[in-house]
């Protein structure tokens, strides 16, 4: 059982700065939870306290049922992957594996057993006798999780794993990885994951539940398809997704959508879905849901920019100084022909409206 | 087409004159300093086998008639030890010391670079300032101290307050270069399990090897070089290390035979520069890397 | 009982004194161990040791050392309570020399002192007689400058030596020592001494010797590790006694050394030799076993062990017994120089002629002098204003 | 995570107890000497702040040490750079044998202590000797390295720059560490070598001149050797460091009080233009700064 | 008029290594060309020969009307922006902007003209006054664009310009950068830019031409839209677009394609459009146009990940030990309902078909 919980887990630096304000969180025995945030938000300080290199200032941390506080991080059965995968570089990727299970004082034979297996599983047996310096970004990447997998942890931390590879690298890594924690998890091995990143494609493809923080809070847990699709806040449903949700003021009145001077009849009635009604409202549509309206009433808006995707196009346009982005194929671009001015419709269903004063989603 | 290979051509000519001379200047100055800077080591190896008379007439490194005279004499010393029992006496103060003080000195700068505690500034503070102080003055105190701990006339006194890490320049140095290396595998080996005591020993150490290195060669060369520390506190001439013997010949208001000096002189920088040319690598990584983070 | 014996030297004299306290020790039972080094740094280690009271039981002690370590006579051991040394052995002047207000703190081992070496073959080559007498000695320069070039000088005096040579003008002309015994202050009046110091001046004026500034641009070389003297192009000095053969060896070409008596003023009122004990054995005061100490040291310096053993290695001794026992061994160059020097007359020497602020104050004015910063008279002056400051410490 | 910095302490140990007992023992016992008259014979004799009166009232030569002193470190520090840097800087380009030459730079300063070295050097100065000769057959005058007083200091200095090896390892590693793209950046900006040279390089190279100037300074002031070997402080004491002074004080003249209020105000001298050159780096050394994770 | 002519270029690098192999490509005024290709490629190598940063061994580079192989890179009226931005870390993005105009000696007032210019159409006003490292990345980017800038340059140099930013302010940045681009294609200045970039996203949505380079020689140069629908052979189609295009060994015989044992009529005839008849053949299609099918013919592959990217879903299915991926819309993911085997069918228009030997498209 490795539960991880985080109760009114809290961080002050050293320097009086407040860097996690309370969090509570619970994670489940083999779940894999991603932390995502834009920088400073405090993931690594909380998966860092959760690791045992960052004192906790407030609140505990408990792993299973055990309350870790206390516990040196050797003591706290997790592994972790860094970053720039702090490979021990005066050792061989052999040495590198077998650290953690000498200081353990594991047997020899049950050493090489378990590097031999983990090598296999992460296909670098042929790298077993080099230097750290001698891997590629991808080997070495792999040799920082074979040294975590190889510990038989209760919880796994990985903090930005993928951040120095290149695109194509991260896109097969990502794959690698969540392969990874279906195969331990159907071998019924404890296999809790915390994943820190700051990209948002990870979270979404990653993430069994998503954890989204800012500035030392946490902004909403979810599975990705909730957090997609029903955004808690302005800040989530501004991070989560790509391109950007388009957040632009606006009213809605009588079953009316307007932005700017410009005015649109919905055809569902979004007002009977609101919460609440906020003075001021932030409209969010997600590109994909803002379509070419080739006829019936849409937003007329000036296209300035169309960025060729292959099989679609982001087309960037700007409707009375509002910046509006719209995902669209690329065949019904081509259909538009040469024009400076485009008409564009959102779907009313997907519209989500936020309270600008404290950017909660009113429209769930 | 041949135009435009012949124009290529012109200018790939040009521009490897110009290179060339660049690189030419560039050598030339480089061959000649280097030629001042080993000159004397030079002349020290050639006027080790002249006859005394002929290592005052001049300037000039080769022996009109060389004789290993020097050498044989110099060997023999006036004692009744050869120069052999003044080297196993020198490795015998150098072995501890340079371990002593690597232990020490490492143990120092990991304190200082990896933890925080009460007083740490003050007691980095006090690195510095020994760092400053002349050491002229300290001598007769410590002379005192020593002798009322009864340690006269033993290598302790050249030795333990090495072992307790002494030599601020190392500490020092040290600490500067592991502040320089990233704190990221340190964190990995706790998460391995390691305490810090095995952090320091398995990783911090191993990563710290070139400064290492080249603290143990400075301590080496600079121990053996030491002279005044062994005059004061040895009295015994069968535990004089090599510095102390050269001296042993040289009585300024008689005579002195300055091949047999110069032999002898020749043998006691050979060790530091034997160690110095096998890990000069390591030595100049070692101290250039402990002082580019100011 | 358990000894230790410090002394300085070379080569010789370690093999030899080693070679002594063993036969010694053997003699009346004692172990003794010697701790020797050479001359650099030994005054700085027996210093700390003196410092710390942890010096040997018995010290080799250069003679002008003798007012620091023993200002009043109880920075080492009364020699005279110590019945196993035969005092007799030393004439009253050398027991003098080796005490200290009084009381005997160190034995005189040697008797040494300087006397002028002329190279006999640049003379020869020149044409002309080694001189006798100042005069002729700077007629003699004149001649040999002119024969054989320039280059050639008839002298030599550097640092200390220049120092000693201002010292023999002075007491050639006044038949006084530097300090006056009674006063414990400066003897000469400020123009004695201003005469004696042109006297430096003229040896440079007439080419007899280099200047000074010459010698420091050569980096204050030995002269016996000159070429040029090697060469015979220095034709002169004024050494030690014992020092010939360091002088002679250098010499190329079969080249002759001659050691020569005092070279004279007209109007010298005596040799003006400066002779002094070339060292002194003393015995530490903090020794355990101080009677032991005195047996070793009388072996070493009066019975047949010690003398056979030590030889020459410190000069010719000035123990009768030794001087007796040894007969004429030894160079005979080393021999009539020492002879000239016991020959010689002069005022008895202060050990403060060779204090160390006392030296550095000639030294360092007279460098002054040399260098036209300032005249005769006021570079006497300012002589005898620092030396009297430094006596006045030991009123 | 508690006890942390009870275990710092822990590997401190040896410092402090070495500190304690080595250290400052003998730093405190010679500054209550400063205060004293003590001939090492007899006891010390309290004596207040005499002796520190007499350094800055009566006595010449101090006076006269101290001007040649800070001249030698004000001479030898910039030159010593100057040279370590420009050998660098030659060195950091593409060339054969770098490590070749960089370990012959370098042997200089391991030989450093031994008396051949000063033998050898006097030969080398002497008026006759290499470096005249050398001279002569450049047309140049022969010059009077040890006679003149302003010379022989110049020239206690040379010996020192020979010695460059170690400020130069620390140059050339540091140059090797500035990101090419800069000067590629200012090549294409227009900018020559030497402009490339006094306004990227040399900035960004601050931060180890800063180190190597407190290092080295620290180190000419401290200069004893040199000048022992080969001047003894001459002529007319125009290489008379205060080292040597003190030395001299101590144990030529049994001064030992008056030798240790000699080291205090030198260490003081010391500690405060280290401490000016420290608040002066905030205006002239560029710092990187560490990019925090 | 800075058009930019590469003419037989070549470059041996002093180890005897051939790094670009007599490259000849004419870059018109004002366009916008991209190199993109993996690395070590020699795209760096060639940019940085127009830069005149590396000497060329062979051939020509002409600018304008110029020929600059000895021109020094200060006289080749060329500005570059670095990977790392190179920005001179002593001064203050002031004088990094002034540092150029300072080396040509113009006046004080002109600069400082010069700067607020820049400074404005950058948006770094608030900047000017901070030293570099003060700088964020997309900041320090911009700063690094505005010394580029400044110089008015006619060429602009790119080298790998935002592979140092995270993906959100990478994807604002390229739009900023072509924004940038046609304004000043707009003043009538000169702008033609050389960009350099390894990723594919990047280099389709902002050239105007795309030089694909693998190994020193150019594999194809086109539009995006070209490059992305027309491959000219394996290298380009597998490099374009992503998720990568599926290429899998295939039969195509009588109308019908063959992967593994299954079998598969296409509707149109694949075959006529071929241009030759390959040995062996390569079959490409991209993820897009491998569409789930609920009824009809198709290839029944074991699905083995799905990851969720908000409005699609990339579906990775094994068939038969082949890997192929899969781009589907999430509702239509979602309807799908838990299965393990999932039913793929490619779209046959989209077909290309390669030769194995030497990699031609022969589907053109
Ligand atoms: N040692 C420290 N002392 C003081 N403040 C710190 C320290 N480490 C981090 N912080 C601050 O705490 C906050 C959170 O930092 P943290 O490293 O956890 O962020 P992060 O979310 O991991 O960011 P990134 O994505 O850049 O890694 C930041 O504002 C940071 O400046
Ligand atoms: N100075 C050099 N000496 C020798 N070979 C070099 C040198 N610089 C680059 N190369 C080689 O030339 C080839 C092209 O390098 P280049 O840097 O141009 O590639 P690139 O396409 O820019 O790659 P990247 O995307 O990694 O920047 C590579 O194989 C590289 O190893
Ligand atoms: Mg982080
Ligand atoms: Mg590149």
């Amino acid at each position: 059982m490795a539960k991880v919980q985080l109760k009114n887990l809290e961080k002050v630096y050293g320097n009086a700065f407040k860097a996690v304000h309370g969090i509570n969180l619970d994670i489940e025995d083999g779940e894999f939870m991603v932390f995502v945030g834009p920088s400073g938000c405090a993931k690594s300080t909380t998966l860092r306290m959760v690791a045992g290199l960052e004192e906790i200032s407030g609140g505990e941390v408990v792993i299973g049922d055990q309350r870790v506080n206390d516990l040196p991080p050797g003591k706290r059965s997790i592994a972790m992957v860094f970053q720039n995968y702090a490979l021990y570089p005066h050792m061989k990727v052999r040495g590198n594996l077998a650290f953690g299970l000498k200081i353990a004082g594991k047997p020899k034979a049950e050493i090489d057993a378990a590097i031999a297996h983990v090598a296999k599983i992460l296909e670098i047996e042929p790298l077993l006798d080099r230097l750290p310096k001698q891997l590629s970004g991808g080997q070495a990447q792999r040799v920082a999780l074979g040294r975590a997998l190889i510990k038989k942890p209760g919880v796994f931390l990985f903090d930005e794993p993928l951040s120095n590879l290149d695109a194509k690298l991260r896109a097969s890594m990502r794959v690698r990885i969540t392969d990874l924690h279906r195969q331990l998890k159907a071998e019924g091995l404890s296999s809790t994951v915390i994943y820190v990143t700051h990209d948002q494609t990870e979270a979404m493809t990653m993430g069994d539940r998503i954890c989204v923080m800012q500035a030392g809070h946490i902004m909403q847990v979810a599975a990705p398809k909730e957090l997609y699709n029903r955004p808690a806040n302005l800040f989530v449903a501004g991070f989560i997704g790509s391109p950007e949700m388009n957040l632009v003021d606006a009213e809605l009145v009588d079953g009316h959508l307007s932005i700017g001077t410009q005015r649109l009849p919905l055809g569902s009635n979004l007002q009977a879905r609101l919460s609440a009604r906020p003075a001021e409202a932030v409209l969010g549509m997600r590109p994909q849901h803002l379509s070419l309206a080739t006829d019936g009433p849409a937003f007329t808006a000036k296209l300035t920019n169309a960025e060729f995707m292959g099989h679609e196009v982001y087309l960037h346009a700007d409707l009375e100084g509002r910046k509006l982005v719209s995902v669209v194929g690329a065949a019904e671009f081509e259909a538009l022909g040469r024009s400076d001015l485009i008409r564009l419709r959102p779907d009313p269903r997907k519209l989500h409206v936020f309270d600008k004063t404290d950017g909660r989603n009113v429209s769930l | 087409m041949t135009e435009f290979q012949a124009l290529n051509d012109r200018v790939a000519a040009r521009r490897a004159r110009v290179r060339l001379i660049s690189t030419a200047v560039r050598y030339v100055l480089l061959f000649s300093v280097g030629f001042v800077m080993l000159y004397p080591l030079i002349w020290l190896v050639g006027a080790s086998f002249k006859t005394n008379s002929e290592i005052f007439s001049g300037a000039g490194f080769m022996p009109a008639n060389p004789t290993a005279d020097g050498y044989v004499k110099g060997w023999q010393t006036s004692t009744p030890y050869t120069f052999g029992r003044f080297f196993w006496n020198s490795f015998l103060i150098i072995l501890p010391k340079v371990i002593g003080t690597a232990i020490s000195c490492t143990m120092a700068a990991y304190a200082f670079a990896r933890f925080d505690f009460p007083l740490k500034k003050i007691l980095f503070g006090s690195v510095i300032a020994i760092l400053l102080l002349p050491n002229v003055v300290t001598r007769i105190p410590q002379y005192i101290l020593f002798r009322d701990l009864g340690w006269l006339d033993t290598f302790l006194p050249l030795w333990v307050p090495s072992a307790f890490a002494g030599d601020a320049f190392f500490v020092f140095m040290l600490v500067q270069f592991l502040r320089s290396l990233p704190a990221d595998m340190e964190e990995a080996a706790r998460v391995d399990g390691a305490n810090s005591l095995q952090t320091l020993v398995y990783i911090v150490v191993p990563m710290l090897a070139p400064a290492l290195i080249s603290v143990c060669l400075f301590q080496f060369m600079w121990t053996m070089n030491d002279f005044l520390g062994p005059l004061i506190y040895l009295s015994s001439v069968d535990k004089y290390p090599v510095s102390l013997a050269l001296k042993l010949s040289i009585d300024t208001t008689e005579a002195f035979e300055w091949n047999r000096i110069l032999a002898m002189s020749v043998l006691t920088i050979t060790p530091a520069l034997v160690v110095f040319f096998a890990a000069q690598r390591y030595f100049i990584e070692g101290i250039s890397s402990g002082g580019v983070k100011g | 009982a358990e000894l230790r014996m410090a002394w300085w030297g070379g080569e010789s004299r370690h093999v030899a004194t080693q070679k002594a306290i063993a036969a010694c020790g053997e003699k009346y039972g004692h172990t003794v161990k010697g701790e020797f080094t050479g001359f650099d740094g030994y005054l700085e280690k027996l210093t700390t040791q003196m410092a710390g009271k942890t010096e040997a039981d018995i010290v080799q002690v250069n003679w002008p050392w003798l007012p620091l370590f023993s200002k009043n006579g109880d920075g080492f051991a009364d020699l005279r309570t110590l019945q196993a040394i035969d005092l007799s052995n030393w004439s009253e002047a050398d027991l003098a020399a080796g005490s200290m207000n009084g009381v005997l703190q160190g034995l005189s081992v040697s008797t040494t002192g300087r006397v002028f070496f002329f190279n006999a073959t640049t003379f020869e080559k020149a044409g002309v007689p080694i001189p006798k007498t100042w005069e002729e000695f700077f007629a003699t320069t004149a001649t040999i400058k002119e024969k054989l070039g320039k280059d050639y000088y008839t002298f030599n005096a550097v640092k200390e030596t220049a120092q000693l040579l201002t010292t023999l003008a002075v007491v050639q002309k006044t038949g006084k020592d530097l300090v006056d015994p009674e006063t414990n202050r400066v003897a000469w009046t400020p123009e004695e001494l201003a005469e004696g110091i042109s006297f430096l001046g003229k040896l440079v004026e007439t080419g007899a010797i280099r200047s000074q500034k010459e010698e420091a641009a050569d980096g204050n070389v030995n002269l016996f590790e000159k070429p040029s003297w090697a060469e015979g192009k220095v034709a002169g000095s004024y050494e030690w006694d014992s020092t010939y053969s360091k002088y002679a060896d250098p010499l190329k070409d079969g080249q002759v050394l001659t050691p020569v008596p005092m070279l004279k003023l007209a109007d010298a009122v005596t040799d003006g030799v400066y002779r002094k004990p070339s060292m002194v054995f003393s015995i530490s005061k903090n020794s355990k076993d101080p009677a032991a100490a005195a047996q070793i040291v009388n072996c070493l310096l009066n019975e047949p062990e010690g003398i056979d053993a030590l030889g020459t290695s410190r000069g010719l001794p000035a123990s009768k017994a030794a001087a007796t026992r040894l007969g004429e061994k030894g160079e005979p160059e080393v021999r009539a120089a020492n002879a000239i020097v016991l020959a010689a007359g002069g005022p008895t020497v202060s050990p403060f002629n060779e204090h160390p602020e006392i030296r550095a104050a000639f030294i360092d004015t007279l460098e002054e002098y040399a260098y036209g910063q300032l005249d005769a008279k006021e570079a006497a002056e300012q002589i005898i204003d620092t030396v009297n400051d430094v006596l006045a410490k030991f009123d | 995570m508690k006890g942390h910095r009870l275990l710092g302490l822990g590997y401190l140990a040896p410092y402090i107890i070495g500190l304690l007992i080595f250290t400052a023992i003998p730093f405190i016992g010679s500054f209550y000497l400063s205060f004293t008259s003590y001939d090492l014979m007899s006891e010390p004799r309290w004596t207040g702040v005499a002796n520190y009166e007499r350094l800055f009232t009566r006595d010449r030569t101090f006076i006269k040490s101290l001007n040649v002193t800070l001249l030698y470190v004000f001479i030898t520090v910039p030159l010593k750079l100057a040279f370590a840097l420009f050998i660098a800087a030659i060195l950091n380009h593409r060339l054969k044998f770098i490590g070749l030459f960089r370990t012959a730079f370098y042997v200089p300063s391991i030989l450093g202590g031994s008396i051949a070295i000063a033998v050898l050097w006097r030969y080398v100065f002497a008026s006759q000797g290499l470096a005249n000769m050398a001279l002569s057959t450049l047309g140049i005058a022969p010059v009077d390295w040890f006679g003149d007083p302003v010379n022989a200091l110049f020239t206690i200095t040379l010996l020192r720059c020979w010695q460059f090896g170690s400020a130069m390892v620390i140059f050339l590693a540091a140059l090797q560490s500035i990101d090419k793209s800069l000067y590629e950046a200012a090549a294409i900006d227009g900018a020559g070598k030497v402009r490339t040279f006094f306004w990227i390089t040399l900035p960004l190279l601050t931060p180890v001149i800063f180190f190597n100037l407190i290092m080295q300074m620290v180190q000419a002031f401290q200069e004893f050797n040199g000048p022992y070997i080969i001047t003894q402080g001459g002529p007319l004491k125009a290489t008379y460091l205060l080292p040597l002074y003190i030395y001299d004080e101590a144990f030529k003249k049994f001064n030992m009080g008056y030798a240790s209020s000699i080291a205090w105000v030198l260490f003081a001298i010391i500690t405060v233009l280290t401490l000016v050159a420290f608040w002066s780096s905030k205006k002239w050394v560029y710092y990187a700064g560490d990019k925090r994770s």
